[in-house]
């Protein structure tokens, strides 16, 4: 077995809008590796959900390739691709739009251990209860509807429904956006534990860039539907290389009054419009250090550091 | 303005009655149902006519000669006959108009009217040619009719629609002539002048008719309204003047109001018996059966529109030497129910019944025949101890079963074409495709031949009478009554004429107020 | 432009079906287009009347016939009222079904949106229950027990209106309610039904939150979102009411295209049948097929077909 | 001068079918002209049910406000008349709504559910107010407002329908705009950028704003003034600096504490605040947050405090307050102060 | 950390564990029993399912009540008014109309189940699967197209031409005419629930069923089904009154129940004179009985959809 569980290749989702193509996701790549936690972060509208749902398969790829421990995804057969689908897991992010409103939450989270004909009768029960204590819930919430609970219990509904089908990668877009922080902490230490204690891979995607600092290995940072940069987080954190990470990291508001502020770098211009993507370097446009050479040539994604790749003119 | 019109003068001479629907074909040669031929009576005139009193009286025909053999006529037309665009009738309109009807390419269904002229069967079925048709134009006022064989009824068929003249250069012309209105030519006291499909049809006086002074009724308009509910509400409304058949929920409301009238309709209705199947393989049954219902009680309470309980084949209005057909021997039974019972018990022992078998009643789904179906279905439970079952079936259904004989007792209406026994005691003939009962007496059969060439009238209805006899003993069917037309015309008209059945004519009628 | 002609085929693929379904069941039931009690004609006669509408040739000769006439648009001869053809029976009762259908069509719509929509915002109030009363009893009050009555008090009994027959617009007024009654009803049940959903969602909020009118609110946000049942229903429902309805146009003498529906096969004329069948498809299937390309207008997040996104 | 909105013992409660939910259980507070208030707690504490309660967009049936008032600009608004309220609403208080998923229109187009409350409101023409929506469009960090304009909201990222409905609340210029979770969705620098624009507003226009948010960065960014909520009542109210750097109620401290420090290199595990917060169809007796309080005391289950005031401004509804209570150790590390 | 001295007893700290952390006290019951218990106490489903046993105990005892059967005649006292002998008349062949009309309630209640029945299977099951397939790749466009085309087909075809042929081909009866009313009786069901579906199936929580492989049917069924109850409930309303009435034509056909038993639609029909004479009892006890059955199977649709709805406040 390779490292790699998952290796993307120039993967691409354009959607129609009207007569154009809107390029949502266009020729991203990159590997997430066995057991670790990838972190995605970027502009809002850049194509994070869109590549997150294309990976898990709730959207159909326009181009690209994705290979899953060694096989090519679009060459599986009917029932491995079911097996993919069970073993590729995504926790959605709006918690109520996701848990069927009519439906018991044990009913909810027995759902794909039903499908893939895991546990039934005394068993499910039993494991429905376990999944629910996993989660930090209780067994008897079972019998009640999504609508009962608070946000932060309906994510970690949405963990245990995708954790009962035993997946081994999990898509998480925005999982605790909608959560005070203190749930915020519950659910990243839950996922943290379940990642130790049962080898998950997680594609962590998030705006709170402190919260996927914690919890990710390697970050990436996406804009305009590609990849700008990819690295170790520590080494993201401390030493961003693309100008637009930079800004990023500028823009994290801190939690104190009294600290000295640092310094925003303010983004000129408008973002551009994924129809018509700018030539050569996405990012020229509002790039403080935009070059000629950045409208004239799309910049190679390379690995400048160990570990450390980014797609820009200036290294 | 002639002499009678100036005495109501100021009142609009207009009526307006219910064709119920749409006339099918306005072309006498297609024409083949009653609401057609009711506005096709107002709109020509043939050799012959009805006057007032319904007797046929000469129409076009000036003058006729008849051969020594009564097998050739000649006719000679009106001089002032004309058409509605004023062009004179021709004998050769005749001979065009009733060659056409016998052109098997008309496909005219009543051609066999016309069976009567010498080489008409023939041509019509295929199997002649038209030259051997024996009507001939002499010349334009003269013409000449060969028969097959002596009848005695020619002035009545000749007042028939389809004996009507055809104006030759307009259908020659137009073969859709008579499709709307700006088209249409027609000879007798109205000509068309509107027709709105579906909706109306209106005519109007014709001038050019000869005996137009004897037209009261200067525009007739017939709506085609086919609920009978809303008909009445018209009427009701004074949407319309004169309706016929009313709703048979208001007929009783109704009976007392002077502008209602009943009027014999020449027709019996009844239950077939199919002989051929239990328990109608018995006569005893078949009788008990008869015996066993209230007629009265059906046309009493049911019916409610003066219909005559039947206990005979042939309805009321047949004349027999100046006497009615039907009172010269109005009963062939009593109704007696421990008869009835009794007979059952007979026929029971004989066929070795131990349990009366199963039967069904059926009939075409109508509301008058379901309430009388089940009138008397009840009255055979009580009466006779006899579970009836009751099957009804859509009309065009129900012919095709009964015509497969696929029944045991089934509802049946006969109409005579003609006021007289004949066609009415001709439905259970042997071969006649109408009996669907399996039941054929060769004594029967012959009495009806003996009766059809025989040429002393007294003689002959003696013979049909016999033939009724053969018919009431074995009792193939179960007469319930014999029908009635009832209207309602609105008590500004008078004079109009209800002729039996044929729908009123109108053309005498007068609007007073 | 490949699509829509794609589609054409499908619809004449349908169409043929239709047909030759259609076709042989007329040809199996019992009787026939010349069978009737008052004469049973000789043998020879009744030939001369099935040749003169090719009825004596053979089944698979009359269908194939039918069908080439068909291309040309030709619907044949009625055989009930001989002297026309099926072609001049559509085009004349066509517009005054048409009418009194639009008619009804709209009257069912307003109101029943109207009652619907006020009925769910009064949920559960004594509006709401009136208003459902009202939609009950247009659905289980049958137009042939409304129709009547309503004649009869409208127009006997207070003179307003004409009994029946059609000429002046007054006509059209006690069929075209009558016609609306049901339908409005169901209307206004869906919408109800669909508007209670609506009103729950954060949306709704949004647009109140904006200090828009209730009426806007509803109007501009409500309708749109709750409509998809109405609109499903109305499918049938337009083609039904544009092609006329055998009752009403019975009860109140209306010279429309309903009855050919009913009467035709009453009386086997098969040319009339055929006819009449084929252009209800036709409408029918146009119909839904427009009813399914607005689902995509007032829902942009539907998608009926795979291509694309 | 008066405050612009004063909020006095509101209490807000839901009938459902397993009984009355009591979702805001007597909540006061005032924001001054110009004024940032922050709004943070617990999930389901009842900050988006106060926030409904001023604008009246409760639903009218199953739910009460079963006491207090809401002054605005010297109006009680629980008084007003549907007509009035409409009047106000939009245009004088305008609001972000939390879900930006459900709180679109799907079925219309975003240009025109920006537009319309300006037509309501500023008289302005189909083409002005288009202009304008394109404009709040472009200052919400929406790229291409032209083409946006005409798109439906599922065809936008979730982050874009968060500005869309940004750009809807500030279309009239309101003098108070409640704000609830208005950047959640948002990437940093966009939510810089609409944190800039409400501070734009606020100077520019004087207006007020009411921010409920769980970001606390956010908080210390934009407010002047907090309140912390939970289990329907306000725990602890003051100045940005008092709740951030000096709170003296457990359940602030054990949010603060939630936080990942992310300037330290080392990753540690976070210290949520355990357990669940208590059921409000039928709130404890005593202090809410008792059952999941390091520091609880026999009379935090009985009696719930008063507002003790900490200091000028600052109240915590605590009985660690009381002068009875023991007092707390470790306070300081407890809270996140850096000193 | 506390000081252990304190003055006031209320002030010691609360022992560990003396209140549980996380509760929720309300005791969860099982979905059968909790939905039963709604319906329960919802006033207007309550008022409906009370009619309808009503209803039910005329049909089964109403005409035992009477010394007359439903096919007892006497002619002479035809269109007798209401009075304590007959209790709702006569008709024209002097009837009684309390023993016909709950007579005919049976068939008519039979028929008008059997219709909901046939609507429920059927009507669900097409427009379920078309609106479902509708947009899921080519298979799935073609399933819909091919519903969708059959519907047109059946509802194209003259329902009266299908009727006669049934005739010729059946005995007429009850099972004849449920088998008439399966032709196209479901059809409004399925084009609604078909369009319905296409609108619902965009939410969130039908692409995490997917996403978790619960198979098409039961995404149909526990997913989109419960989802659109209301709607349901509105469209097998007007299902039944539609079959009462649709069994009076098939009568007329001959394919009916057969006289002299009644049902309500053939009442009512064979009544329609009374408005011109005015035995309105003929009419009103069976056109009643037709709008009481409707109102109450109505009135408790609606209770059952505000009952089953788990958001619904109370009032
Ligand atoms: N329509 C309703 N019916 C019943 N209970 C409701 C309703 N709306 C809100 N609640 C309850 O009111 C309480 C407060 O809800 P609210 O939405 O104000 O929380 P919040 O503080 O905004 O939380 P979050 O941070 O998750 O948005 C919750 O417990 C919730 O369950
Ligand atoms: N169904 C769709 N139809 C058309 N365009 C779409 C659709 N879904 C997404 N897009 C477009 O794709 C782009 C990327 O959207 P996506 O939701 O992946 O962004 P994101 O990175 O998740 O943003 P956010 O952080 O705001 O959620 C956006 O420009 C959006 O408008
Ligand atoms: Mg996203
Ligand atoms: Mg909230």
């Amino acid at each position: 077995m390779t490292e790699m569980l998952l290796e993307v290749e120039n993967l691409k989702k354009y959607f129609n809008v009207g007569k154009h193509s809107l390029k949502a996701v266009d020729n991203v790549s990159f590997s997430v590796r066995r057991g670790e936690t990838l972190g995605l972060v970027g502009e809002s509208g850049s194509g994070k959900s869109t590549l997150g749902r294309t990976i898990v398969g709730l959207n159909e790829a326009t181009g690209g390739k994705m290979v899953f421990e060694g096989r090519d995804v679009s060459t599986l057969s009917k029932k491995e691709k079911r097996k993919y689908n069970r073993i590729v897991q995504m926790i959605f992010q709006d918690p109520h739009a996701s848990l069927n409103p009519r439906m018991k939450v044990g009913d909810i989270i027995a759902e794909g251990m039903d499908a893939h004909k895991l546990a039934s009768g005394k068993e499910r029960m039993h494991r429905i209860f376990s999944l629910l204590e996993r989660v930090g819930l209780q067994g008897d919430h079972a019998k009640r509807y999504p609508h009962e609970f608070s946000g932060g219990q309906r994510q970690r509904i949405g963990i245990a429904r995708a954790l009962a089908v035993e997946p081994k990668f999990i898509v998480a877009d925005e999982p605790i956006s909608a959560l005070d922080v203190s749930i915020q902490a519950q659910v990243i230490n839950l996922m943290e534990d379940l990642q130790r204690e049962m080898g998950l891979t997680f594609l962590f995607i998030a705006h709170d860039l402190g919260m996927v600092k914690h919890i990710s290995d390697r970050i990436g940072v996406m804009y305009l539907g590609s990849f700008m940069e990819l690295a170790d987080s520590g080494d993201l954190f401390s030493e961003p290389l693309h100008p637009y990470t930079q800004a990023l990291l500028s823009a994290i508001p801190a939690p104190t009054v009294s600290r000295e502020k640092q310094e925003r770098i303010i983004l000129k211009g408008d973002p551009p419009s994924p129809i018509s993507p700018p030539s050569g370097c996405r990012f020229r446009t509002r790039c403080p250090h935009a070059m000629e050479v950045c409208a004239a040539a799309v910049p190679e994604w390379k690995e400048i550091r160990p570990q450390h790749w980014t797609a820009c003119h200036l290294y | 303005g002639n002499s009678k019109s100036t005495s109501t003068e100021g009142v609009k001479q207009e009526i307006t009655m219910n064709a119920v629907s749409e006339p099918p074909s306005l072309d006498p040669a297609l024409a083949t149902d009653t609401t057609s031929g009711w506005i096709l009576d107002h709109l020509y005139e043939g050799l012959y006519m009805k006057n007032k009193s319904g007797d046929s009286v000469k129409g076009l025909a000036k003058g006729v000669k008849v051969s020594k053999d009564k097998k050739v006529y000649t006719f000679k037309l009106r001089d002032d006959a004309k058409w509605s665009d004023g062009d004179p009738v021709k004998a050769q309109d005749f001979e065009y108009a009733w060659k056409h009807v016998l052109d098997p390419k008309t496909g005219s269904s009543f051609a066999f009217y016309m069976y009567y002229i010498k080489g008409a069967e023939a041509y019509n079925k295929g199997k002649g040619s038209v030259e051997d048709v024996g009507v001939k134009a002499l010349d334009d006022k003269t013409l000449q009719v060969e028969l097959a064989a002596p009848i005695g009824f020619i002035e009545k068929l000749l007042s028939f629609w389809v004996y009507y003249p055809v104006k030759k250069e307009t259908a020659e012309g137009n073969k859709n002539w008579a499709a709307e209105a700006k088209d249409y030519v027609s000879n007798g006291p109205y000509k068309l002048t509107e027709w709105k499909h579906n909706r109306s049809v209106v005519i109007e006086k014709n001038k050019s008719y000869y005996g137009k002074d004897d037209v009261n009724m200067e525009k007739v308009t017939w709506k085609m309204v086919n609920d009978a509910t809303t008909y009445y509400q018209m009427y009701k409304s004074g949407e319309l003047d004169l309706i016929q058949t009313l709703p048979s929920d208001v007929i009783n409301q109704e009976k007392d109001n002077k502008e209602y009238k009943v009027t014999p309709y020449f027709g019996t209705y009844m239950y077939m018996f199919n002989v051929d199947k239990e328990p109608f393989n018995n006569q005893k049954v078949r009788e008990a059966f008869n015996l066993a219902i209230d007629r009265k009680m059906i046309t009493d309470k049911i019916t409610q529109a003066g219909e005559k309980p039947a206990q005979a084949f042939v309805p009321y209005g047949a004349e027999s030497g100046g006497k009615d057909f039907r009172k010269e021997k109005e009963q062939y039974f009593q109704e007696d129910v421990k008869k009835a019972k009794q007979l059952i018990k007979e026929a029971m022992k004989e066929e070795g019944w131990s349990q009366f078998p199963e039967t069904e009643l059926k009939y075409n789904t109508l509301d008058s025949n379901k309430k009388i179906a089940e009138a008397v279905q009840e009255m055979l439970k009580k009466n006779l101890g006899v579970d009836v079952k009751l099957t009804n079936q859509e009309w065009k259904t129900y012919l095709d079963t009964t015509k497969q004989k696929n029944f045991q007792m089934a509802r049946m209406g006969w109409i005579g074409i003609y006021v007289d026994p004949t066609p009415i005691l001709d439905y259970y003939l042997g071969d006649s495709p109408n009996n669907r009962t399996n039941w054929v007496n060769p004594k029967y059969d012959k009495l009806l031949a003996q009766s059809k060439t025989e040429q002393n009238e007294k003689k002959r209805m003696e013979l049909l009478h016999q033939a009724e006899n053969v018919l009431m003993k074995d009792l193939p069917f179960m007469p319930v009554y014999y029908y009635s037309n009832n209207y309602l015309t609105s008590s500004k008209f008078k004079g109009v004429v209800y002729p039996v059945n044929r729908y009123p004519y109108v053309r005498w009628a007068e609007k007073t107020e | 432009m490949k699509f829509i002609l794609k589609r054409l085929l499908t619809m004449l693929l349908t169409i043929w079906v239709i047909t030759t379904l259609t076709f042989v069941i007329m040809h199996t039931i019992p009787g026939d287009p010349f069978s009737s009690d008052s004469d049973v004609l000789p043998e020879e006669v009744l030939n001369n009347m099935r040749a003169k509408f090719n009825l004596d040739k053979p089944l698979p000769f009359q269908y194939l016939l039918y069908l080439k006439n068909l291309a040309s648009f030709d619907l044949g001869p009625s055989i009930e009222s001989e002297t026309r053809n099926v072609n001049t029976l559509i085009a004349e009762g066509l517009p005054v079904s048409a009418l009194l259908g639009f008619q009804a069509l709209v009257i069912a719509l307003v109101f029943g949106l109207i009652l619907g929509i006020i009925a769910s915002l009064f949920h559960n109030r004594t509006i709401d229950y009136a208003a459902m009363t009202i939609a009950i009893l247009g659905i289980s009050v049958p137009s042939f027990i409304l129709a009547p009555l309503m004649i009869k008090v409208f127009a006997v009994q207070w003179g307003m209106l004409p009994v029946a027959s059609w000429g002046t617009w007054k006509h059209t007024i006690l069929p075209s309610v009558a016609l609306a009654a049901g339908p409005l009803a169901i209307i206004a049940r869906f919408t109800r039904s669909s508007m209670l959903e609506v009103l729950k969602q954060n949306y709704m909020k949004t647009a109140d939150a904006k200090g828009l009118g209730a009426a806007g609110i509803v109007v501009k946000h409500g309708i749109r979102n709750a409509i998809i049942p109405v609109v499903s229903f109305m499918g049938p429902l337009v083609a039904h009411l544009l092609t006329g309805t055998f009752v009403i146009e019975k009860i109140f003498a209306i010279p429309g295209l309903g009855k050919y529906f009913v009467d035709s096969i009453f009386n086997r004329d098969y040319p009339v049948i055929l006819g009449t069948t084929i252009f209800f498809s036709v409408v029918l299937i146009v119909t839904l097929f427009l009813i399914d390309l607005s689902y995509r207008l007032i829902d942009p997040r539907i998608k009926l077909s795979s291509r694309g996104d | 001068m008066a405050q612009l909105l004063e909020v006095d013992q509101l209490k807000v409660s839901f009938r459902s079918h397993g009984g009355e939910v009591q979702a805001v259980r007597g909540v006061s507070f005032n924001i001054g002209h110009g004024e940032v208030l922050a709004v943070v707690g617990e999930s389901g504490c009842g900050k988006s049910v106060t926030a409904q309660a001023i604008m009246k967009l409760l639903p009218k049936r199953g739910c009460r406000i079963k006491q207090g008032s809401i002054h605005f600009d010297g109006k009680d608004l629980l008084k007003l008349s549907g007509k009035e309220m409409k009047q106000i609403k939009g245009s004088q208080i305008s609001m972000v709504f939390q879900d930006p998923m459900t709180s679109l229109n799907p079925t219309m187009k975003i240009g025109i559910q920006i537009a319309e409350g300006i037509i309501k409101h500023k008289g302005l023409n189909k083409t002005q107010a288009k202009a304008r929506a394109l404009e709040l469009l472009k200052l919400a960090g929406i790229p291409n407002p032209e083409s946006r304009y005409n798109q439906y909201p599922h065809e936008l990222s979730g982050g874009m329908r968060q500005r869309v409905l940004i750009a809807i609340a500030l279309a009239c210029d309101p003098k108070l705009l409640i704000a609830d979770e208005p950047t959640t969705a948002l990437d940093v620098t966009i939510q810089a950028q609409i944190l800039d624009l409400m501070k734009d507003l606020q100077h520019k226009f004087g207006t007020s704003i009411m921010l409920i948010t769980h970001d606390l960065g956010v908080v210390a960014e934009m407010a002047q003034n907090v309140i912390v909520m939970y289990a329907g009542i306000v725990v602890e109210s003051g100045t940005v600096a008092d709740i951030l750097e000096r709170p003296k109620h457990p359940y602030t401290m054990g949010l603060l504490n939630s936080l990942p420090n992310y300037e330290e290199g080392e990753k540690e595990r976070l210290i949520p605040i355990e357990g669940s917060p208590p059921d409000l169809y039928d709130p404890p007796k005593g202090c809410p947050f008792a059952a999941r309080c390091e520091f609880a005391m026999e009379i935090c289950v009985g009696e719930l405090p008063e507002p003790f005031a900490v200091n000028d401004g600052h109240h915590s509804r605590c009985w660690l307050n009381d002068p009875r209570a023991p007092k707390v150790t470790e306070f300081a590390a407890a809270g996140r102060d850096e000193s | 950390m506390l000081e252990k001295a304190s003055h006031d007893s209320l002030f010691r700290p609360l022992e560990k564990g003396r209140l549980k952390k996380e509760e929720i006290r309300r005791p969860g019951v099982s979905q059968a029993k909790e939905s039963f218990r709604r319906v329960l106490k919802n006033k207007l489903a309550v008022t409906g399912a009370i009619i309808l046993l009503l209803i039910l105990f005329f049909a089964i005892f109403g005409p035992r009540m009477v010394p007359y059967s439903y096919s007892d005649q006497s002619l002479a006292s035809g269109n007798l008014s209401p009075d304590g002998k007959h209790w709702f008349g006569t008709d024209d062949l002097g009837r009684d109309m309390w023993a016909r009309t709950w007579y005919g309630a049976r068939i008519s209640l039979t028929i008008g189940v059997a219709a909901a029945l046939i609507d429920l299977v059927v009507g669900l099951l097409v427009g379920g699967i078309s609106g479902y397939m509708a947009g899921r790749g080519k298979l799935g466009d073609r399933i819909d197209n091919g519903l969708m085309r059959i519907v047109e087909i059946l509802y194209s075809i003259p329902y009266l031409l299908v009727v006669i042929l049934l005739l010729v081909v059946m005995k007429p009866g009850l099972w004849t005419i449920v088998i008439a009313l399966s032709i196209t009786g479901w059809v409004s069901m399925a084009r609604v629930v078909r369009g319905q579906i296409l609108q619902i199936k965009q939410q969130e929580f039908v692409a995490a069923a997917q996403k978790l492989g619960t198979p098409h049917g039961a995404i149909i069924l526990k997913h989109l089904f419960p989802n659109m109850l209301g709607i349901i409930i509105v469209n097998l309303t007007f299902t039944i009154p539609n079959a009462i009435f649709a069994e009076a034509f098939l009568s007329f056909i001959g394919l009916g129940v057969q006289a002299p038993i009644a049902s309500w639609g053939t009442m009512a029909n064979d009544a329609l004179g009374v408005i011109l004479s005015g035995q309105w009892w003929r009419l009103f006890f069976p056109g009643f009985m037709i709008s009481l059955t409707m109102f109450a199977f109505n009135v408790f649709g609606d209770g059952l959809q505000d009952a089953l709805d788990p958001h619904q406040a109370k009032d």
